[in-house]
């Protein structure tokens, strides 16, 4: 049956990727500023010589053929050359996109391994002292932008205490070859302990400051359900049975009330794509989101579009695996 | 079932249980008295609201905060449940004392199989089960297959493994039921078993916990407020109103000849096809609000016979042998 | 059917078929995967005369409130037709059938969830009044409202109050109250009293049947209480996996009841006047899924006396008394199962 | 040993012929050699040649070092100097496409080899400030690039600098360690030798902050665009120190000179009496920075050192003002990029305060550019507060893209027949006495003229850790860690 | 038979005769955090509007001279400049009190607009089903996985700066959130039998889409907008940023937080400030406003 699903998923995919490429084309054609004015910068160029940049860019065609182009480029998996890295756009994305998706990934957990326990706990200690802090927390967490705690924890973490590396995705001795990309997966593979837990330590700020946002609004939607699922009957009910505290939280409740807060994670990790950017610029991390924002300022049509359509995509895969761990979570719904 | 004067299994005395709201104290069970004599089957009759759900949470030990037991003694084969701590609670629940919710659509929970919520109690109390784990989850299976069979699920092994959501009404019943009858309980408290089924169905499930009662020799109170079903099944019944039991005595004696004005109306108010064409005769009015309560008798509103005498509180008179009424009138009938 | 009354019946349904389609989403759309067709009323015919209370039993999820709203077009039938005082409702536009639904309402099982919460009472009531654009002005709407609500017994002190502020009972009378105020011929009562305590059940049924005395209404009155049914109805018809089973004079089918579904229904009424255990005509398992219903006759698989025949062949409607109809093989001359 | 720069861009690509910036280039620059090169003092010596010169106005003659390898062994040869000038300058050479950098070497119009150790290049038009360009070009192997590809060429370095590539994470670092068959660098620039570590890792570090909290925890020696106000955070650190060296970036304010306001050269210059551009430099680039009255910077050939200065003098100003018929001020309003916003305020809230009220606009640089620097067509703006960079310290790339007629970079829409005479006089004079004079002498026009409000070039400010020896700022903003050590 | 009606029901409702309003207003009275949280909203918009008066200085009044002063209680602050001065040397308080001038509209602004969109379009969605809902929820698909800055830029592009446009380009995406939650409680809604009763009673779609579903759709949210708000008042300052924001000098607690980011390491004060602005102004509306929903729901009067 989740093969239906999937290609149903897939079918979904083919509107939302045309109108992610029509719009991000439109708008970077549409958008002032000349790729090749931005290239040369602050030197001389001959009118022939700007011609033929013009050129070797693609450039010097009309609007609506590039489009055509750029469509029948894209449907066979070819966006053509970066104009800055003179490489397959394709190939410079490949290199960044696993380091942003691990990143997301990871920042993902955190935010819901946190989230989680303290949603359940302010649930249950419902108007305690702990409860309000925890929602004062999470505002906090919306409240102040990403490089505050970003450069809070920076300071903190790496430069007072010296316990985690400043920047980067993992330290130079522990390089590995790459198998999946995700590094956090790779130095396992390679039965690397060691470099797993460089690579982690360089993995945790970034993806905690990342996951913050989300960290508060996931906590603040456990939190509801939690006392939602708290006064449901089968709670109750499992109280008759004469179980134990725990069980009753963590496998009656808990189960329950993550159904909302899937659902939201899932509409949140599009904003944890599409956000990383100011992350990935303080910690230094080698991902798509920096890459991209430096590309649209200088206009790199050709990466910002192969990219932008494989936010997309990542976004559409992503909701698709919360899909499936809400069938996980919630029988009722069937693939 | 004979009416010898055994030690009763189940003895409540002077039960009240209170919660406190914004509007006041809403005084759901205000002094009740029952007992429970082992093997035997009481009905609880009564309107909605009347105290019979809080009455049975109260001897579960199961009344949700904000509500709190203010006065009363419980006494379970010789032990003042009142006095009992937590986990000697936890431990008579489900073992001693099992109960079966109102509402079998939302009592189970529906993110775990059936197999799982009948499993964990069997788990929690672990009724002469083996000692390897291995040993021990086959045993619980068997057990979980066996109660699943006693109840009449076909098939029962394919079915462990499904939710709530995959059975029938009738059949989430009778999964409470086996849920309840897992460890073979001493006390089954049924509330309002079937008031969610058809009458078919709920035919079936009421034959279902008379046979298990007939085979364990295990006391049942059985809740509800359909006296039809009381008359078929019950040793006893005891007819509740606004939080108090008004009568109570053997099912025949109260049916065919009942004192309290409340039960009068309640068998008056059944639409019989005898009746056709007669009007029914319905109990005017509501069932007051349980809060601040004046001291008088809590049916004077609605009572056709009420006389400037009934506004005092009125105690529970003997109205024969075995039988007790809480009316005024009856007192004079007696004289 | 021969025509007894003078005129016409009021409600006169044909063939009524209503599938929900269950099919999500796109893919299955394309496919058409079967099998996901919820067969919820299955050539369902019957007529309601005027004046009269045709009450419809039946075990929960046979098809007795889409029937309903069928009839009403709140859910669009997949086939058959439905009549209403001689127009065909099942073709009306959206602006007849507005006009149409002045003369047809419904009230609900679920006295809570059925009264918007955030209205009041003189709002919920008053509503349909301003849909229609019966009345402008204020002071008659409210007066109109009011009228209404004491004849439901309820006090206009009542006007401004949130449905929450009631009890069950209270909250019934002002669904009644609202399905009154468009002074409707033909009321659907969609289990009406189910969700009420015994005592306020019978405040409810005996306000229904006193508004049918004075004001002529129409009732088809679906429960699956058989004594309600019994109590209320004319005539009853007795559902079974989205079809009619059984219908007749009420004293007919419920006292001489001839399909052995109806049969083991009524034995299954506990009866507070015989206390004490009693034998049942005991059916096996739960009703069938509609989703996928049993073949021939659909009662085969729970019936005690189902033979080979009742397995393959739907079995025809027959007459076996005056306007008392069966679908039974089995009910050829007079066989009573023994209870 | 281990030199590690916290950088603020990572590398676009690696193959010298095909990016068009300076942080790549400063990347590339350590495992790659020139031609020629800069010394400390900017002056331009030979690298990989021994010498060089201009045979005539058209052609200039380069001979060649001897020994020279690149990383995989071979032997640097004229084949191959040739190449790498051919690859940037012929049309389509890369494979189809066009070396971007073919504009930085405009006139040239090919290359001879004379014998194995002499080459010549010629122009097709004299073109004094060759050798100015000629840093900017390095020298890639024939045989590599034959092998490889333009594609193999964007992530292999196979150079005859300093460093050999070991590895290069995009977007994170670009790990080099020491080529032992070095030939030991520019003969000018001593010493002279192999490079004194064992390996040099530029790490990717764009955040400001994170840069400088990664030298204060000595994660990195070198960080560059050390913004002004983490100087002194850095300078009282025990483990650091900052290294500026003179910028070669000029900042001013376009002035639209074909608008109402300041058509009006009174006007022009009661804005440049408004500004104190003392206060400013002090106070936001904490004294890093070199004021100039003209559009050169102090270090850059032709710079003009009687250049009158206009004072900060508000009074001056408001008179000016009222002379030109704006007794009671005029609103304008002030373009900027996001990134020079603080700056742009302080200076806008300096002319407000002497009647030009200003009205600060944050736009996005590549949009403010078309806005801007539109060639000649008309304008729409009042003032944009922009910079232009000379790299070669020569006036050539920076005076005429900014002052000639409806030049690229003529944002302020200048134009004066008498100035582009001289420029492109200037432009082919080969007496480079008589070229000084020349731009001297359009220093002073434009001096006079005011068509941009002049501010100031700053500094690059680096932070350094203590432990770092033998290192120090090139004014190109290159890092050379040829002769950089640690202890 | 009077008395006995008005016996069953609560107390509290006895004597509440008087009109609705007053009664709903009386409830949240009641409810102290609530009302504490009220009048620090009150108190933020009164800031905010006579914003002149309160600002113990000029806010866009530079002074490089007091550039990066710290706040009062740290070495080298004064009580002129509680809370120190930004890199500027403009007053730090100052500058936040008349920020709440457009930090508060735009947030508000914004949140309305979206929410609106997002209500109606949600509610169309999940009430009509169909291809209204695949359209829809495909474009809300579309705008979650389009990253918002690459949005921001194309927006700006084609609108140019001004108050409008910042509401506009801000609300463009933001509306999808709304329209989430509300698709699904829609979806929940339409099979509510109160919702089959309008219909029954001839209702047409609108009637039934804004009347009946959308008030009891409202309360999540109203909880998802209080939060998105802090959101959209940084959001702002990235705006502010690529020079479609809010221009200097005026000051936004956005663009005031942002501005910061270049001092972190040295002046903490600069972006801190104005971020627990942001912080109380959005904890106080989403406890006011959540003490407002009990009290105006029916439902949660006992
Ligand atoms: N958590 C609570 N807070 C306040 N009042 C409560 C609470 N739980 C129950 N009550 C009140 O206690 C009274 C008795 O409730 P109870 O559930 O025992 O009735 P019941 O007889 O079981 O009715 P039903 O037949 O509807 O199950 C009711 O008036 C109810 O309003
Ligand atoms: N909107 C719907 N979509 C799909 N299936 C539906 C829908 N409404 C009803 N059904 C199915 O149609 C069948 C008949 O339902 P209906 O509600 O008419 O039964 P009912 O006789 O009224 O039951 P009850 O006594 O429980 O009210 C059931 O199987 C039900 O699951
Ligand atoms: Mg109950
Ligand atoms: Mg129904
Ligand atoms: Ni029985």
């Amino acid at each position: 049956m989740p093969i239906g699903k999937f290609l149903e998923r897939l079918f979904q995919l083919v509107p939302v990727l045309l109108g992610v490429s029509v719009i991000v084309f439109l708008m970077m054609a549409l958008t002032p500023g000349d790729p090749v004015d931005i290239m040369i910068g602050d030197q001389q160029i001959s009118e022939a010589e700007e011609q033929i940049l013009r050129r070797d860019l693609g450039l010097d065609q009309p609007l609506i053929q590039r489009f055509a182009t750029f469509l029948g480029n894209a449907a066979t998996g070819n966006f053509g050359l970066s104009f800055y890295h003179r490489r397959p756009v394709i190939d410079v994305i490949a290199e960044r996109l696993p380091a942003t998706i691990e990143l997301s990934l990871v920042a993902l957990l955190l935010a819901l391994v946190t989230a989680i326990p303290l949603g359940v706990l302010a649930a249950v200690k419902k108007n305690t002292i702990f409860d309000r802090l925890a929602t004062v927390g999470s505002l906090l967490g919306v409240s102040l932008p990403g490089f505050w705690f970003g450069i809070l924890l920076l300071m903190l973490f790496a430069v007072h205490l010296q316990i985690l590396p400043v920047s980067g995705r993992i330290g130079f001795t522990s390089e590995v070859s790459p198998i999946t990309h995700f590094l956090l997966i790779d130095t396992l593979l390679h039965g690397r302990p060691d470099a797993f837990l460089d690579a982690l330590s360089h993995i945790i700020l970034p993806a905690l400051t990342l996951g913050l946002p989300m960290t508060a609004i996931l906590m603040r939607v456990t939190r509801t359900s939690m006392l939602e699922v708290m006064r449901q009957d089968y709670v109750t009910f499992a109280e008759a049975k004469g179980l134990s505290r725990k069980r009753i939280l963590f496998r009656h409740a808990l189960k329950n009330a993550l159904i909302p807060t899937v659902s939201v994670a899932a509409i949140e990790t599009g904003s944890l794509l599409g956000g990383n950017m100011i992350v990935e610029t303080v910690f230094g991390w080698p991902g798509l989101g920096r890459l991209v924002v430096e590309s649209i300022f200088v206009r790199n049509y050709p990466l910002v579009q192969a990219a932008v359509l494989f936010y997309a995509v990542t976004y559409v895969l992503l909701n698709f695996v919360a899909d499936l761990l809400y069938t996980l979570l919630n029988p009722r719904v069937k693939l | 079932m004979s009416q010898a004067n055994l030690t009763p299994l189940l003895e409540v005395q002077g039960l009240r249980t209170a919660f406190p709201t914004r509007n006041g104290t809403v005084r759901a069970v205000d002094g009740v008295d029952l007992e429970v004599r082992p093997g035997e089957c009481l009905g609880v009759v009564g309107e909605s609201g009347s105290g019979k759900s809080v009455t049975f949470a109260s001897v579960m030990g199961l009344v949700r905060s904000p509500g709190f037991i203010e006065a009363g003694s419980i006494r379970f084969a010789g032990r003042d449940l009142t006095r009992l701590s937590v986990p000697e609670m936890r431990q008579l629940r489900g073992r001693d004392i099992a109960m079966t919710m109102q509402d079998a659509l939302t009592a189970l929970n529906p993110a775990l199989t059936v197999g799982e919520q009948i499993a964990e109690v069997l788990h929690a109390h672990a009724p002469d089960l083996p000692a390897g784990r291995f040993a021990r989850r086959r045993a619980v299976r068997d057990r979980s297959i066996e109660m699943m069979r006693l109840v009449g699920i076909p098939s029962p092994e394919s079915r462990l493994g499904n939710y709530p959501h995959e059975f029938s009404g009738g059949m989430r019943q009778r999964i409470m039921i086996a849920i309840a009858l897992a460890c073979r309980p001493k006390l089954l408290i049924a509330d309002e078993p079937t008031t969610a089924l058809d009458v078919t169905i709920q035919a079936q499930v009421l034959e279902l916990i008379a046979d298990i009662r007939r085979e364990l020799g295990m006391s049942v109170v059985l809740i509800t407020h359909d006296l039809g079903v009381v008359a078929e099944h019950c040793d006893r019944v005891m007819v509740m109103y606004a939080g108090q039991v008004v009568e109570t005595g053997p099912t025949v004696q109260v049916i065919t000849d009942p004192r309290h004005p409340y039960t009068q109306g309640l068998l008056r108010s059944i639409p019989r096809l005898s009746m056709r064409g007669q009007r029914i005769q319905p109990i005017e009015g509501q069932v007051p609000e349980l809060i601040d309560l004046p001291p008088q008798c809590r049916f004077y509103s609605r009572c056709p016979q009420r006389l400037d005498t009934c506004r005092q509180v009125v105690a529970m008179r003997a109205a024969g042998p075995a039988r007790q009424a809480r009316c005024i009138r009856v007192g004079e009938e007696m004289q | 059917m021969s025509r007894q009354s003078p005129a016409d019946p009021l409600v006169r349904v044909d063939s009524l078929v209503k599938h929900y389609d269950t099919r999500r989403g796109l893919v299955g759309r394309l496919t058409g995967r079967p099998g996901v067709l919820v067969q919820a009323l299955n050539d369902v015919s019957f007529t309601v005369r005027r004046g009269e209370t045709l009450g419809l039993i039946g075990e929960s999820g046979c098809g007795k409130s889409t029937l309903g709203r069928a009839v009403l077009r709140l859910h669009e039938p997949t086939a058959g037709r439905v009549t209403f005082d001689g127009t065909d409702v099942t073709g009306l536009g959206h602006a007849d059938l507005k006009a149409m639904r002045q003369r047809m309402q419904i009230v609900f099982q679920d006295p809570y969830a059925s009264l918007n919460p955030r209205r009041t009472v003189a709002e919920i009531v008053g509503l349909s009044l301003k849909l229609h654009g019966l009345t402008r002005d204020r002071r008659e709407l409210r007066d109109r409202v009011a009228a209404i609500i004491e004849n439901v017994g309820l006090k206009t002190t009542h006007l401004d109050r949130y449905p929450h502020q009631f009890s069950g009972g209270q909250r019934q009378r002002i669904g009644i109250a609202r399905a009154l105020i468009l002074n409707p011929d033909f009321i659907v009562c969609d289990e009406p009293v189910s969700a009420l305590d015994v005592s306020i059940q019978a405040q409810i049924i005996q306000l229904l049947a006193d508004l049918k005395r004075e004001m002529g209404l129409t009732y088809l009155f679906i429960s699956h209480d058989i004594s309600v049914i019994g109590y209320v109805s004319d005539r009853v018809a007795v559902m079974y996996l989205g079809e009619i089973v059984e219908m007749g004079p009420v004293e007919a089918v419920l006292e001489r009841p001839r399909h052995p579904y109806t049969q083991s229904l009524l034995s299954a009424v506990p009866q507070v006047d015989k206390p004490g255990p009693r034998t049942h005509v005991r059916l096996k398992g739960d009703l069938p899924s509609p989703l996928n219903p049993p073949p021939g006759c659909k009662f085969h698989t729970r019936c005690p006396l189902a033979t080979d025949v009742c397995r393959t062949a739907a079995p025809e409607t027959r007459t076996v008394g005056d306007g008392h109809t069966v679908s039974c093989h089995l009910v050829t001359d007079d066989v009573r199962l023994a209870s | 040993s281990e030199i590690r720069v916290g950088f603020t861009l990572d590398a676009d690509t690696l193959d010298p012929a095909n990016h068009r910036k300076r942080e790549t280039e400063t990347i590339i620059r350590n495992m790659y050699d020139g031609i020629l090169t800069r010394d400390g003092d900017m002056k331009v010596v030979p690298e990989l040649a021994e010498s060089w010169t201009q045979v005539s106005p058209t052609v200039y003659e380069f001979k060649l070092r001897k020994g020279v390898k690149f990383h995989d062994g071979s032997d640097m040869t004229a084949e191959d100097v040739k190449f790498t000038l051919d690859r940037i300058t012929v049309e389509g050479a890369m494979e189809g496409q066009t070396s971007p950098r073919k504009s930085l070497l405009g006139p040239v119009t090919g290359v001879e080899i004379v014998d194995a150790d002499t080459i010549r290049i010629n122009l097709g038009e004299p073109w004094p400030i060759l050798p100015a360009m000629l840093p900017f070009q390095e020298v890639v192997s024939k045989a590599f690039v034959e092998k490889v590809g333009t594609d193999g060429m964007a992530t292999q370095v196979n150079g005859t600098g300093p460093f050999k590539l070991v590895d290069w994470r995009k977007g994170d670092s670009i790990i080099m360690e020491r080529f032992e068959d070095y030939y030991g660098g520019a003969t000018d620039i001593p010493p002279v030798g192999k490079a004194c570590v064992d390996r040099v890792i530029f790490k990717v570090i764009p955040e400001n902050a994170s840069r400088v909290a990664a030298l204060l925890a000595g994660d990195v020696d070198i960080v560059n665009e050390l913004p002004a106000h983490s100087i002194a955070q850095v300078k009282n650190n025990a483990a650091t120190d900052v290294m500026t060296v003179n910028g070669t970036r000029s900042f001013f304010i376009a002035l639209n000179n074909e608008s109402e306001i300041f058509e009006d050269v009174r006007v022009r210059r009661a804005a440049m009496h408004a500004i104190d551009k003392k206060l400013i430099i002090d106070k936001i680039l904490a004294g890093n920075a070199a004021p100039i009255s003209g559009i050169l910077s102090p270090d850059a050939f032709g710079h003009n050192k009687d250049l009158p200065d206009y004072g900060y003098d508000p009074d001056k100003a408001k008179a000016l003002l009222a002379e030109a018929g704006y007794p009671n001020g005029v609103d304008v309003e002030l373009d900027t990029e996001g990134a020079f916003k603080d700056i742009a305020e302080a200076v806008g809230s300096l002319l407000t305060k002497v009647g030009i009220r200003t009205k600060v606009v944050v736009g996005e640089g590549s949009q403010l550019s078309s806005k801007w620097r539109t060639k000649g067509e008309p304008k729409t703006g009042d003032m944009f507060f922009t910079s232009w960079g000379n790299g070669s310290l020569d006036p050539f790339d920076i005076f005429v893209p900014t002052h000639r007629t409806a030049d690229r970079g003529n944002s302020a829409g200048y134009a004066n027949p008498e100035l582009d005479r001289i420029l492109d006089e200037a432009g082919v004079e080969l007496d480079q006495a008589k070229r000084e004079a020349l731009y001297n002498q359009a220093e002073a026009i434009v001096n006079a003229d005011l068509p941009y409000l002049y501010l100031w070039v700053p500094q690059d400010v680096y932070g350094v850790s203590k432990r770092l020896s033998g290192w120090k700022p090139s004014a190109d903003s290159r890092i050379n860690l040829h002769d950089a050590c640690v202890n | 038979m009077s008395a006995v009606t008005d016996d069953a029901l609560p107390a509290a409702e006895r004597n509440g005769q008087d009109s609705p309003f007053l009664r709903n207003l009386h409830n949240f009275a009641r409810n102290r955090l609530a009302v504490v949280a009220a009048v620090l909203v009150l108190v933020f918009v009164v800031m905010a509007v006579f914003a002149p008066l309160i600002a113990p200085q000029d806010p866009n009044e530079t002074d490089l001279f007091r550039r990066l002063q710290p706040p009062v209680w740290m070495e080298g602050g004064e009580w002129a400049y509680p809370l120190g001065c930004d890199g500027l040397g403009r007053d730090i308080l100052s500058r936040i009190i008349y920020g709440a001038r457009i930090s508060i509209f735009i947030g508000t602004a914004v949140i309305l607009v979206a929410t609106s969109i997002g209500l109606i379009a949600g509610l169309a969605a999940g009430y009509l089903r169909g291809w209204v809902d695949i359209a829809i929820s495909r474009l809300v698909d579309i705008l979650l996985g389009f990253p918002y800055l690459i949005f921001a830029i194309g927006l700006m592009a084609m609108m140019g700066p001004g108050l409008q446009n910042i509401i506009l380009a801000l609300a463009y995406k933001e509306w999808v959130i709304p329209c989430r939650v509300v698709r699904g409680e829609t979806l929940a809604a339409r099979e509510v039998e109160y919702v089959e009763a309008a219909r029954a009673l001839g209702a047409s779609r609108g009637h039934i889409m804004l009347r009946e579903i959308m008030p009891n759709i409202l309360s999540p949210v109203i909880v998802v907008s209080t939060i998105r708000m802090a959101h959209v008042i940084i959001l702002e300052a990235s705006l502010s940023f690529l020079g479609l924001g809010v221009q200097p000098p005026t000051a936004s607690w956005g663009s005031m937080v942002s501005d910061g980011r270049a001092f972190i390491l040295e002046a903490w004060w600069v972006s801190t400030f104005p971020g627990l602005a942001i912080l109380v102004l959005v904890l106080a509306i989403n406890v006011a406003s959540q003490g407002l929903r009990d009290a105006f729901d029916p439902r949660f009067h006992e």
